[in-house]
């Protein structure tokens, strides 16, 4: 067991995936001698020499691509969007080429790689260096998104992702690089890639969270516990693939549902998990599902960014708004059955 | 060297690079660029002549509904030939949606170079097997792709070179820009081959580039640039094959602007009439790459009418095996849309898979 | 009343604004004296000039920018992407500056322009000219989405685009180019901006559709009519903002939901739609909202995509599971309540 | 006009325009360009002198927490300045991050300019009042919006000229190429102002570009290009002049490279040791526009002590109202976050400020 912080655990990752293969390939903007803005490529290149590790010059649409021609190539790019908005001049490359390539080619060209974008706020940056982007790549066809939420998840998820055979879009919740955390990267962590984890098991209900989402809801149910109230707290750690069995049977036992995201609401990822959630606990469901998201507003300037990122009241004002008691309102079908 | 040096040896010449008059006569005196050996020119002039009769056959068969669509390149031969004639086997080719020609000229089969056009499935050749990466529709981005593979090649120790197509409209978006970048910074073997057709889809060079030419754009990027008389098969020829020796000998990318143009409509859905007079086409027939070659290769005897002959015999040949292949309906099955997405279907994908079964076998049964 | 196709009443919708505003301007890839590739912008240059509706050099980032930049010096710019993936390069100037100007400025800067997008397929269109691609921007705070079902919509939305203060993303369905309707352009449309309209009125369920879906659906009801089973249909029209008190007024008397959608289900706006309703009409709802969508897969080549647009069939075969009959599962309830 | 004559007129100088030498001596023979007035170079004086004293408070706001983050242009002084001076009152500017110093040059009230950096809003100016487009973080970005909006100010008759700033390594970006391209093809009367200070972050300039210079990336476009000592606030002012009167006159774009230093790290943030050596910076404090160009008016004859005495006294007074102001808090209202998203807040706008409101409301009473 070894306490370290999610930024040291990607970098781990990263080391161990160029030590253990060859294939792979670790650049973008700043990630050489400077070691990332994040320092999350810390000593790469100076371990792993220029080939391995290197700046390109400042395009992201050159980034990717780049990436894509050297993944056709047989190496396993693993590339850095030094933030969330700056990844968008790659859009082009990631939605029509990263995305759909396999499948433009009956799978005869793969394309084994990983985009990391560190993203979402609660650093006190300026605007553009804030965004949740994770839904626009979750709504893209071919291509797998995932968000760690602990040190050991970052490391073995960042693994996996290395490791698939398939573009992955790696979303790093800048606000937790620093957090840390007991790991044991020695064994390998129980859930596998596309697997949820359950945080905290509870009764009452469930939060369903992932990323910047996911402590959130944790410290949610630790003060709902204080009221008696038992909330369990579902970590998705994929997105794409989802995994329906974890969330839908947790909810299933606990009858009620929110929804954590830190993105702005409106057609975001938590719209997807209420409108699964609904399709297939609805009988379950003693309450609406509801969500706690970011407001549809651009992301706010530092000083104003916490009363826009959802808080733990915001999650158990929500939790109350959970019918807890009531009788379900049945009128409505006594109208249709008469 | 000085940097007044430097920026000579990246400009190129004021004039395009011409081997061959418009009348089919040699340029006298001959450009610096060694001339191909004579074998490549024959060869180069069966291969056009097969390419057009390819062209019009895929032409016509979006009349009979047999292709969704179809981007002509007639007109454009020289180049469409020249560029695969250029590359060695293991050179990798980044084509746009314009290059069948050059793929069929590459030796595809011509079938599996319409089946995104004929709409059975999206890329129907075996990229890897042909070092044909997929057409590319989304301009200009395969010219970063191509990047990418060059530097793939150079690290895994081939002596491959990588040569991206693209047109004058393409020039214009922002990867571009990026590729020519990437591939002077890392020194990439990839040769940039631009065919300035003259039109966008409706949109003439004039206002899309005010460059001298494009060809200027290279010194900006410290790239090596070139301009070649696209109707010309020798001077294209000549000009690209020096380029992919630079590039491969570790001279660094290679920007080679060919002018040429357009003789048929952006696709068979186009009305050209719209934005361009026939007299406009009527003057670039006289350019005719095809006949130009013809002229020359006879004047210099070593093509006679029995060569002639030969080669529009195969095209023919080639012209009517496709005509009965592509009558036949392809075979497709849409369970096939889950199949590629990833390596493993998602959960989700099985799911959907599933649905779409059962509705496939309701409809049978 | 005259008939005109959804292709004409767009024409037609610019010409007038063009006429009615001279500070409008219409430009972007051969929308000059081609008119467009689908001819929407035919016989503008002729009629109104080069300076008023011109052809750009051919940069997708580049005329959305110069729209931006042209609307900060107050025109009114309606720009043309010739198709949905074509607007992909500009993702980073929507994003990042056409969706937050004016909230950057505090207002003093804003951006009226409008981003026509012909999106969606049922068209035979090869790859990159089908994608449906309103969530991206619809999941953007800043920008207004908007997407018409009828020739009568397209004129009156679009002129509603072009006079709104604000950039409105406008997502025209390709494959209504060119059905006809009966239209009274002269008299204003009943419905105004932002709200929805209901297109068939029904009492056993509500579909919820925009753009091309709006004719599937109805087509639907149609059907399900002659099963004696009566659906009411309504036309989000404005994705954003959106239309609660139509859609949660229509499904809280129905009682039951379905939402077509054409695009990827995975994250889109009918994900959005189905969250909303159940949040709202929780107690009203005798069965889950279920939804009609894409696969999530790469828009299928020509002769396969039949098999991905959502259909009368896949619309019918979701109401037959809305438990029509059924009581609603309480068993849990109970088991909760005792 | 021949081509060859063309191209030679849109191609830099292959030596960058100086007409002082780093010793504060005046370059013997002066170049082409016509000399600014002695008049403006005093003012220049001064105002580098108050922007540099405003960039060294700025920095030592980021200790204080004042400051969310700040990026220092020291050593990017002449061109901070020059770049300002070069436009009249009514010609826009297109600043990025590390533009502040020009924006006080350009009189715009410094807390507002740091009111991004504080973190109070996003832009603190009024854009339109100033003539200042937002400060600019996407990279290039904001060079085809100057393009646009000098469409407009043409459209509307107005003389007014716009200048984009940009950085050496935003020049890699595909919409500085678009830009670029559209500027040259619609002839918008715009500047391209490349402040090359020789890293983007910590990428340097050898890795970002293989260009002779970066000025050479204009004759790709047909745009008229130069070279200039970025440190040297004599040479900057002048092409810069000379530029704005090319575009102002209804010559289309000019393309404007100034060779020079970032003398601070990228941001308070980052940790420049890791990829510079202290040599190279002290390499560069020798070539210190500010003493450069008093050296240079001292040996004129143009300033004398009291002058530079006056300008640092300004320069302080700046420095202590700014410090005064910094140091009280902000007014923030959470509730202005739904203000200006539309001009008229959507219904769930509406709906989610009266959330935030009641929030607001319960934590007050
Ligand atoms: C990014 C992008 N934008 C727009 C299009 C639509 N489009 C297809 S071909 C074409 C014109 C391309 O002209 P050019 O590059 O000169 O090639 P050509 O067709 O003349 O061979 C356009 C605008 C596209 N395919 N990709
Ligand atoms: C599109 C985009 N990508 C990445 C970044 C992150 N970033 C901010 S400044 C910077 C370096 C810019 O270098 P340069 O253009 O030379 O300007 P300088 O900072 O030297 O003034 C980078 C990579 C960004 N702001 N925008
Ligand atoms: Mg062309
Ligand atoms: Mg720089």
């Amino acid at each position: 067991m070894t306490v370290i912080s999610m930024a040291q655990a990607l970098n781990l990752a990263l080391r161990d995936a160029l030590r253990d293969d060859e294939r792979v390939l670790v650049f973008g903007e700043d990630v050489g001698p400077l070691g990332g803005v994040f320092r999350i490529t810390d000593g790469l290149t100076k371990e792993f020499g220029e080939e391995r590790c290197f700046d390109t010059p400042l395009a992201e649409s050159g980034i990717v691509g780049l990436a894509v021609g050297m993944a056709m190539g047989g190496f396993r790019p693993v590339v850095e969007m030094q933030f969330d908005a700056f990844a968008y001049p790659a859009f082009e490359q990631i939605a029509s080429h990263v995305a759909k390539t396999r499948n433009r080619t009956r799978g005869r060209l793969s394309l084994p790689m990983v985009i990391r974008i560190p993203y979402a706020g609660g650093i006190g940056g300026v605007e553009h260096h804030c965004d949740s982007s994770e839904a626009y790549y979750a709504h893209t066809p071919g291509l797998k998104v995932v968000t760690p939420a602990t040190p050991d998840d970052a490391y073995w998820l960042l693994r996996d992702a290395v490791a698939d055979p398939d573009p992955v879009v790696f979303m790093e919740p800048k606000r937790l690089y620093w957090a840390k955390d007991e790991t044991s990267l020695g064994e390998r962590h129980a859930a596998g890639f596309g697997r949820a984890a359950i945080r905290r098991q509870g009764r009452d209900a469930t939060l369903v969270a992932y990323g910047p989402g996911v402590p959130v809801a944790l410290q949610a149910a630790e003060a709902a516990a204080r009221e008696g109230v038992s909330l369990e707290v579902v970590d998705l750690r994929t997105i794409v693939p989802f995994d329906d069995e974890t969330v839908v049977s947790s909810v299933r036992r606990t009858g009620r549902c929110v929804v954590v995201q830190e993105a702005q609401g409106f057609a975001g990822v938590g719209a997807e998990i209420a409108a699964r959630v609904q399709e297939r606990c609805f009988h379950s469901l003693a309450a609406p599902v509801l969500r706690v998201t970011g407001f549809d507003i651009p992301y706010p300037p530092p000083k104003l960014e916490h009363s826009h990122l959802p808080d733990v009241d915001r999650v158990l004002d929500a939790v109350d708004r959970l019918q807890f008691g009531d009788e379900p309102d049945v009128l409505h079908l006594a109208r249709e059955a008469s | 060297m000085s940097l007044a040096q430097v920026v000579d040896g990246l400009l190129p010449a004021p004039v395009p690079v011409r081997f061959v008059a418009e009348d089919g006569t040699p340029v006298d005196p001959p450009p610096a660029y060694p001339a191909p050996p004579d074998g490549h020119l024959l060869e180069g002039y069966r291969r056009m002549v097969v390419g057009r009769r390819f062209d019009r056959q895929a032409t016509a068969l979006t009349k009979q509904g047999r292709l969704a669509v179809y981007p002509s390149s007639r007109g454009q031969d020289a180049c469409q030939v020249a560029g695969v004639l250029a590359l060695r086997e293991d050179d990798w080719l980044f084509p746009t949606y314009r290059d069948c020609v050059a793929l069929v000229a590459r030796g595809l089969d011509p079938v599996e170079v319409l089946t995104l056009l004929r709409g059975d499935w999206h890329c129907g050749y075996d990229p890897v097997a042909t070092r044909v990466a997929p057409q590319c529709t989304p301009l200009a981005t395969q010219t970063i792709h191509a990047v990418g593979m060059a530097e793939a090649l150079r690290r895994k120790g081939e002596d491959a070179v990588v040569m991206a197509f693209i047109g004058d409209g393409g020039t214009s978006e922002g990867d571009f820009h990026e590729a020519l970048n990437y591939a002077a910074v890392l020194r990439s073997p990839v040769v940039f081959f631009v065919q300035n057709n003259k039109y966008a889809i409706s949109v003439p060079l004039a206002r899309q580039s005010a460059a001298p030419a494009l060809a200027y754009k290279g010194v900006g990027y410290g790239v090596r640039s070139e301009q070649v008389d696209g109707n010309d098969l020798v001077a294209v020829l000549s000009v690209l094959t020096a380029a992919v020796r630079h590039a491969r000998e570790g001279g660094g990318p290679f920007l080679v602007e060919a002018h040429t143009y357009r003789m048929d409509p952006h696709t068979n859905a186009d009305d050209a009439a719209r934005y361009r007079d026939s007299e406009e086409v009527e003057r670039w027939e006289a350019a005719d790459p095809i006949a130009r070659l013809e002229t020359y290769l006879r004047g210099r005897g070593l093509l006679d009418a029995d060569g002639v002959a030969a080669a529009h015999r195969a095209a023919e040949e080639l012209a009517a095996g496709l005509r009965d292949r592509m009558n036949a309906d392809p075979r497709t099955d849409p369970l096939e849309l889950f199949d590629h997405v990833f390596a493993e279907p998602t959960p989700q994908l099985r799911e959907q898979r599933a649905l779409l079964a059962s509705e496939l076998n309701a409809a049978e049964g």
